[in-house]
């Protein structure tokens, strides 16, 4: 094998009392797609973030094509052609599409953007809403708009950390063929994925990171889902993960649960991205909610939430629902708060936390741990600030609290995204679980698989309206055309 | 330290460096050092907290004299000389007397009522303004004397009026005088400290523009600040009136009753600009200089604002 | 008012405004890069002093204006050092930059002309009328019979417009404002940015400065920047952060200002406590008004080290 | 947030902020010099007049702290809503006048029942000066950055004007209102010093707010808006519009009070200019104090002792007032520089202690 573009070596980082990394390796070559594995919290993000010249390394080494080099900012990482599609949206909230990839592109002039920008779209397939202001986008269009800013700029080394977690079946396949074609172009493309199956399809070669370290690095022809399990999660655990539960341990065919007990009720609810919809969920189910980014569901997760009170229609649902929002670091979480107190913003409201006017800590610290440990939220205490988590933890830390507030009905948007397989399974176990227990679920979600295998009843949402699945039409094939349907709103 | 000296102490409530008000003051305490050997302080101070901290630290370390330079300093005064009673106040334009603390009432109304005759001989557009700083008794006391020495001379004289709220704002001023030439005024007459110089600015550049027009100068002799638009000054020989003041002390006699520093001892005046002199009518000159003498034989009452308290004999 | 005494009120309007709109102006592509120079008043009256002792040293009232805003761009740079580069708290590090500025401008104005100061007088920055201009009926004298740095002021306000909304540079002085994180990351020097923005404020700080002391008044006192560096970033709000709009701003505030003189001396028998606030009331008016929600830029005043 | 200062980073930042502090310090000591003063006896009369003595202590440095005490205090509450208010100098102002127009108004009653009277007019007219900002702010969307400032001016106005008019003492001669009486005043909180006892009702505020963000089920919606109103609505459940009503009112409130205690704890009129920008140094106050109670006391304590040590200065060193706010600049400068040293102290891992 030819020297690689990349080169990383013995990669060490601390974070306060977390090691990050501890000696992480990884090669990249011109020409491969390079899958990185790890659980949650394993380093991942931070590694890419080294090479992205975002994070400086404690101890390590650093090649690009051969040549020892220290990055000083991300800026020095652009200049030596390494581009980082970042898990955490670094946009611009404020500024347009556009503009934010005029950002990408600096020093050239904004007419010279343009052409780049139409040349890149027209190659890459990969469209967007140039003129839209990022906040008023959905998570789809800004992840696409991540990955064009970064391919702008023509990089050598492309790494993607978690892309796929937030587009359909159909833009994953387009961005996997994308990366295919610019790996044949030459470039070394570096990827991060919780879904063993995505990896496998695209990936030539592997890595995975278990705890700061680099613990397999193999051929994608030499691996075995089982194995690659095992390095990820140490051997244990590993079997039912990648073969049972995960795949097809999920699906029932009789949801055991009485079908007259609606839990909540939408009539006629019209508002923002919403048209007439009329929705009952009922105890016991689990209601998948389809669609692409931007077509509704998150208005509608928030009106069956409590959480927006519909200006037209009636809305019944339970006083308290249980709620996984889609943006986890800003309405799930609140980063500057330590897990305790953020646990605390949910379940301090419930009778047997007290109703008094001071705040039952010890309760609540007691709780904190309790999910903490249940849930394996990879954090030194419960007195760990939130924002310090990595991504997938900090969902988890989310869907532990949401979980432990006993309501009869949980809204959940796309509650597995980032999660590592072993959670990701956990959680699908839980969701079953409790609709089984009576609870009332409605999934929201772009993953598809995940939606068909937990689901009783599919809907999907295309341009604000509710359009129900029926039975024999719930394959990926006949929910993404539905689905499709309502594209243009956002390209 | 010889027995003889003694520690004198000032307080101002602005700058010293505003070669005005507070100038004088302080031109005054080193006038003390230098002709009585007093050894002498200074204190700058912004709120009334801080006044009674500042007497109660000059009066407990030691200090026998202090001269507060303005009436907002009256309240401390009384309130620091019960508890200090070997201590003397004196409280420029204060309005409260006790057995230690005294009023040192500066007359400069009879300055600026003769500052009044004088604008009222140079108007032609019969429109005459006053720009003020903070609508403080001492200072509308100058306005309503000016006022009465416009008329005295031509009761048709309209008089404007604005106060700006700051002694130092120095656009605010400007901008008060201009809307002052706008109302046709052409001599403007100012009680301000630093901000003085834009209301001499405004009318310069009235006269750069083709008008006729004049200031009058306030509180010291700014004649030289602005000799081009000058017509004469009603000036406060601050320095001299704490020499005075102090010289008093020094006797004994400081204490129980108001001074009182006026024409008669050449503290208070009113000076012509000598370069614009020759615009002025002789008869104008002649009458001011007759009116300065009955003034200083107490011959005329100025009318005043008056603030003293117990306060109604006159001088 | 009469058509004379209207010209005469916005003459005055838009001299009481141009101090302001030369500073917002400045500022506003400060707070644009995310940072808050509430220090302006030190920047402003370091200007003044500075442009006063230019115009003496160098006998002319041009290199002054240049003096102010080297003075300006100085305490400018001292808030930068603290606030950027140390990452110290923006406030904080204002208010220590304008007492040290109001400080620092009354000691040396001692150390030049003596404790009890003196009677100054500066050479002037006369107006001057633009031929056609300014004798449009009513407004021309207002707007085109004013000191340069007034055409300055109009000048900037495009250019500064133009650059941040219309280049590159604009776009990353916006984009570090918002989100300095996804600046950095797109290779922006974040940094480098709020610290150039900063020294841009400070110097069109220091000639509002400048023109207040010769332009203006024709001297300089200490304290006479009176409050007018706070006033500037209201007006930056009022202006919604676009230069454009700050400068309308700012000649609205000097009308309000303007007004109260006026009102005064045409005699309105109001306490005159009641003119001063008026300008501060109307623009709360002005803005509960101002239909629409503007909002500051997202990161402004949170301190930004690049996390490595 | 410094939390992700890697250890090499923390040491530089340390090494920064100390540079700083004896750069600062350093300047402060070569400009006397310059100026002709003598650094060292500068330095000496400021600590001798700040914390010379006991006396010093109580009677100038802690009166000297009161009002940004209770000013800090409010700036910390809003702060901690994620409220900016800056309009702690106005809300002070209105404080002054609503506490000493009842002072003023009901002089008959006894101090049992007038001085709580005052103390409420104050907080009263402190949150009423909060509320103009508070509505545009929550009925119109418009930021309270600007609206603060612009009250602040309208209040001292207001002020100006009452002592010129409404409320000018009977003689209608000087700007100032009659003296209240006595049973409107303040006691002695140490007998035989200056300090009254609002020093200690800012400390009682203190403890409250101390316990109400620890405690307390508000204190934790107080937070939980402030650091991000959207977790909180979403997550929390908790409505952002209330809980900023509640605290930019008390904020007034508390802002008030500041002004009601100097005037009945201490001047015992109405006078124009009470305040010298305390409600502008209460936000510095607040922020040094890190926006927790305790640390405000801290920090208003050593501004009230900076403002009396520069007093002593001006009268013990000769220092005039212009120099004297220099020092005082330099001074906050290098406790920035320190506050760095701190920050980068904390973030770097120390074993168990980290982070
Ligand atoms: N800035 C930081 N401060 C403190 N801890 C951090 C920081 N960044 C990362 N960590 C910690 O370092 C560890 C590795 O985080 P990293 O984000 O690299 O994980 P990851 O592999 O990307 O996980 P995920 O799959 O959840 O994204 C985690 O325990 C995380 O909490
Ligand atoms: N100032 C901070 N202090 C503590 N932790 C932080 C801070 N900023 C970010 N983090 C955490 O550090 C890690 C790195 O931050 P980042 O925003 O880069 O997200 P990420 O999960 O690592 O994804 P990405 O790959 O997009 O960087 C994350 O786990 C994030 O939650
Ligand atoms: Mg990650
Ligand atoms: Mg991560």
């Amino acid at each position: 094998m030819s020297d690689p573009l990349v080169r990383l070596r013995g990669v060490q980082r601390r974070f306060g009392r977390v090691q990050a990394l501890a000696g992480a390796e990884l090669d990249l070559h011109a020409g491969e797609v390079h899958g990185v594995l790890g659980a949650n919290g394993a380093g991942k993000s931070t590694l890419f973030n080294v090479l992205g010249g975002l994070l400086a390394p404690d101890a390590g080494s650093l090649e690009i094509e051969g040549v020892q080099t220290a990055l000083g900012s991300p800026r020095d990482a652009w200049s030596r052609g390494i581009g980082l599609v970042h898990q955490h949206f670094t946009l611009v909230p404020a500024l347009s599409v556009r503009e934010n990839l005029a950002l990408g592109l600096r020093g050239r002039s904004l007419t010279e953007v343009g052409g780049v920008v139409e040349a890149t779209m027209e190659r890459t397939g990969l469209r967007v809403p140039l003129e839209a202001t990022v906040s008023a986008i959905g998570v789809g269009d800004r992840q696409r708009t991540e990955i064009l800013k970064t391919l702008l700029r023509d990089p050598k080394v492309l790494v993607l950390d978690e892309p796929t977690a937030v587009l359909t079946p159909e833009e994953v396949d387009g961005l996997f063929d994308l990366l295919r074609e610019l790996a044949g172009e030459g470039r070394a493309v570096a990827l991060v994925a919780h879904k063993l199956d995505e990896v496998l399809a695209v990936s030539d070669r592997l890595t995975v990171l278990r705890a700061g370290r680099t613990v397999l690095t193999t051929e994608r022809a030499g691996a075995s889902e089982r194995a690659l399990v095992a390095a990820m999660v140490g051997s244990g655990v590993a079997d039912e993960i990648a073969l049972g539960v995960h795949r097809t341990g999920m699906k029932r065919d009789a949801p055991a649960r009485d079908p007259s007990a609606v839990v909540g009720r939408l009539t006629g609810v019209t508002g923002e991205r919403l048209t007439n919809a009329t929705l009952e969920v009922r105890a016991g189910e689990v209601l998948g909610v389809a669609g692409v980014e931007g077509n509704g569901q998150h208005e509608l997760a928030l009106v069956l939430a409590g959480r927006v009170r519909p200006a037209v229609g009636v809305a019944q649902v339970p006083d308290e629902v249980a709620f996984v929002p889609q943006d986890r670091r800003t309405e799930g979480l609140v980063p500057d708060f330590d897990l305790t107190e953020n646990i605390a913003l949910a379940l301090s409201r419930l009778d047997r936390f007290g109703a008094g006017p001071l705040m039952p800590w010890d309760a609540l610290e007691e709780e904190a741990e309790r999910i903490r440990t249940r849930f394996d939220v990879t954090a030194p205490s419960v007195a760990t600030l939130a924002g310090a988590l990595s991504g997938g933890n900090q969902q988890r830390v989310i869907i532990g609290r949401e979980l432990a507030l006993g309501a009869q009905m949980l809204v959940a948007e796309n509650p597995t995204r980032g999660l590592d397989v072993a959670a990701a399974a956990y959680v699908h176990g839980e969701l079953v679980r409790l609709a089984a227990a009576g609870l009332a679920i409605v999934l929201v979600s772009t993953d598809l698989d995940e939606i068909l295998e937990l689901s009783d009843r599919v809907v999907v949402m295309t341009r604000g309206r509710i359009v129900v699945v029926p039975g024999n039409e719930r394959t990926r094939e006949g929910v993404g055309a539905l689905m499709l349907a309502g594209r243009s709103q956002t390209g | 330290e010889t027995e003889s000296t003694f520690r004198a102490a000032l307080l101002t409530s602005g700058p010293v460096s505003d070669a005005g008000w507070y100038a004088g003051a302080y031109d005054g305490l080193l006038l003390l050092e230098d002709s009585l050997g007093a050894s002498v302080s200074h204190q700058q101070t912004a709120t009334p907290a801080e006044f009674d901290e500042a007497f109660i630290a000059y009066a407990s370390s030691g200090y026998d004299i202090i001269f507060a330079h303005g009436n907002e300093y009256q309240d401390a005064a009384i309130r620091a000389g019960e508890q200090f009673p070997d201590v003397t106040i004196v409280v420029s334009g204060g309005g409260r007397v006790s057995a230690n603390v005294v009023p040192l009432i500066f007359r400069l109304e009879e300055g600026s009522y003769l500052a009044g005759m004088a604008a009222a001989y140079m108007t032609a557009s019969k429109v005459v303004g006053m720009v003020g700083g903070v609508a403080i008794p001492p200072a509308q006391g100058t306005f309503v004397a000016f006022e009465s020495g416009v008329h005295v001379v031509d009761p048709e004289i309209e008089l404007l009026e604005v106060f700006t709220g700051d002694w130092n704002d120095v656009a605010a001023a400007k901008e008060a005088t201009v809307a002052q030439l706008s109302r046709g005024a052409d001599v403007i007459i100012h009680n301000l400290d630093a901000a003085s110089f834009a209301v001499f600015q405004a009318v310069r550049e009235a006269v750069d523009g083709g008008d006729v027009a004049y200031a009058v100068g306030m509180n010291s002799d700014q004649n030289a600040v602005a000799p081009d638009v000058i017509l004469g000054s009603a000036v406060i020989r601050i320095a001299d009136a704490f020499l005075t003041t102090a010289r008093l002390w020094q006797d004994g006699r400081v204490g129980g009753a108001p001074i009182y520093a006026n024409t008669e001892q050449e503290v208070i005046d009113f000076v012509f600009n000598p370069v614009l002199l020759d615009r002025v009518p002789a008869e104008a000159v002649d009458h001011i200089t007759r009116t300065k003498q009955a003034i200083r034989a107490g011959e005329i009452d100025i009318p005043r604002v008056i603030f003293v308290e117990g306060e109604g004999e006159g001088r | 008012m009469n058509q004379i005494e209207l010209t005469l009120f916005l003459e005055s309007a838009v001299r009481l405004g141009i101090p302001l709109a030369l500073a917002a102006i400045g500022e506003t592509i400060t707070e644009r890069s995310g940072v808050i120079n509430i220090g302006l008043e030190g920047s402003i009256i370091a200007g003044a002093l500075g442009g006063a002792l230019g115009a003496l040293a160098f006998e002319g009232a041009g290199l002054g204006v240049l003096s102010g805003a080297m003075a300006g761009l100085l305490v400018g740079l001292v808030f930068a050092v603290f606030a950027i580069g140390l990452g110290a708290d923006q406030i904080i590090t204002g208010t220590a930059v304008t007492i040290g500025g109001l400080g620092m401008t009354g000691a040396i104005y001692q150390a030049r002309f003596g404790a009890t100061g003196t009677e100054l007088s500066l050479p002037t920055l006369a107006p001057v009328a633009i031929p056609v201009l300014s004798e449009i009926p009513l407004v021309g004298s207002a707007l085109f019979a004013q000191a340069p740095t007034a055409y300055f002021a109009y000048l900037m306000a495009p250019i500064a417009w133009y650059v941040l909304f219309k280049t590159a540079w604009g776009l990353e002085l916006r984009a570090t404002g918002e989100a300095p994180a996804a600046a950095e990351a797109a290779g922006v020097r974040v940094r480098l940015v709020r610290f150039m923005a900063t020294l841009f404020g400070g110097a069109m700080a220091g000639i509002a400065g400048a023109h207040l002391a010769l332009a203006h008044a024709g001297t300089f006192a200490e304290n006479m920047s009176a409050g007018k560096g706070f006033i500037a970033i209201a007006v930056v709000v009022l202006g919604r952060w676009n230069p454009l709009l700050v400068l309308f701003a700012a000649l609205f505030f000097g009308a309000a200002s303007a007004l109260q003189f006026f009102l005064q001396a045409l005699g309105f028998d109001l306490a005159y406590q009641i003119f001063l606030a008026f300008p501060y009331v109307l623009t709360l008016a002005a803005l509960a008004g101002w239909v629409g929600k503007s909002r500051a830029p997202a990161a402004l005043a949170l301190p930004w080290e690049p996390h490595r | 947030m410094s939390a992700g200062i890697a250890p090499a980073r923390a040491r530089e930042a340390a090494l920064l902020g100390l540079g700083a502090v004896t750069l600062t310090l350093g300047a402060g000591a070569v400009l006397l010099l310059l100026g002709g003063y003598d650094p060292v006896a500068a330095g000496a009369s400021m600590l001798r007049g700040s914390i010379g003595s006991w006396n010093t202590f109580v009677s100038i440095t802690l009166v000297r702290s009161v009002p940004l005490l209770f000013a800090g205090l409010a700036v910390a509450l809003a702060f901690r809503a994620g409220v900016w208010n800056i309009g702690a100098e106005g809300q002070l102002y209105a404080g002054a006048v609503g506490g000493v127009w009842v002072a003023l108004t009901f002089t008959g009653l006894p101090s049992l029942l007038l001085l709580p009277a005052v103390l409420l007019a104050s907080c009263l007219a402190g949150g009423l000066w909060a509320l103009v900002p508070t509505l545009m702010r929550l009925r119109l969307g418009i930021g309270e950055v600007i609206t603060t400032i612009l009250m602040n001016f309208v209040g001292i106005y207001m002020a100006a004007w009452m002592v010129h008019g409404p409320l000018q003492e009977q003689r209608g001669v000087f700007p100032q209102t009659d003296r209240i009486v006595e049973a409107a005043r303040l006691p002695a909180l140490i007998p035989g010093t200056r300090l009254h006892i609002g020093f200690g009702l800012a400390l009682v505020i203190a403890a409250v707010l101390a316990v109400m963000f620890r405690r307390t089920r508000l204190g934790f919606q107080i937070r939980a808006v402030g650091a991000s109103p959207q977790a909180a609505a979403v997550a929390g459940r908790i409505d952002p519009a209330r809980v900023i009503f509640i605290s930019f009112l008390a904020s007034g409130a508390i802002a008030g009070l500041a002004g009601g205690a100097e005037v009945s704890g201490l001047t015992y009129a109405l006078y124009e200019d009470l305040s010298d920008g305390w409600g502008y140094t209460a936000i510095a106050v607040a922020l040094l104090g890190g926006l927790r109670p305790g640390g405000v006391v801290v920090t208003a304590i050593f501004f009230g002792a900076l403002q009396a040590g520069a007093g002593a200065m001006q009268r013990d060193a000769g220092i005039p007032a212009a120099w004297v706010d220099v020092v005082e600049a330099l001074v906050i400068l290098a406790v920035l520089g320190l506050d760095r040293v701190r920050a980068a102290r904390a973030a770097a891992p120390t074993g168990e202690g980290g982070a």
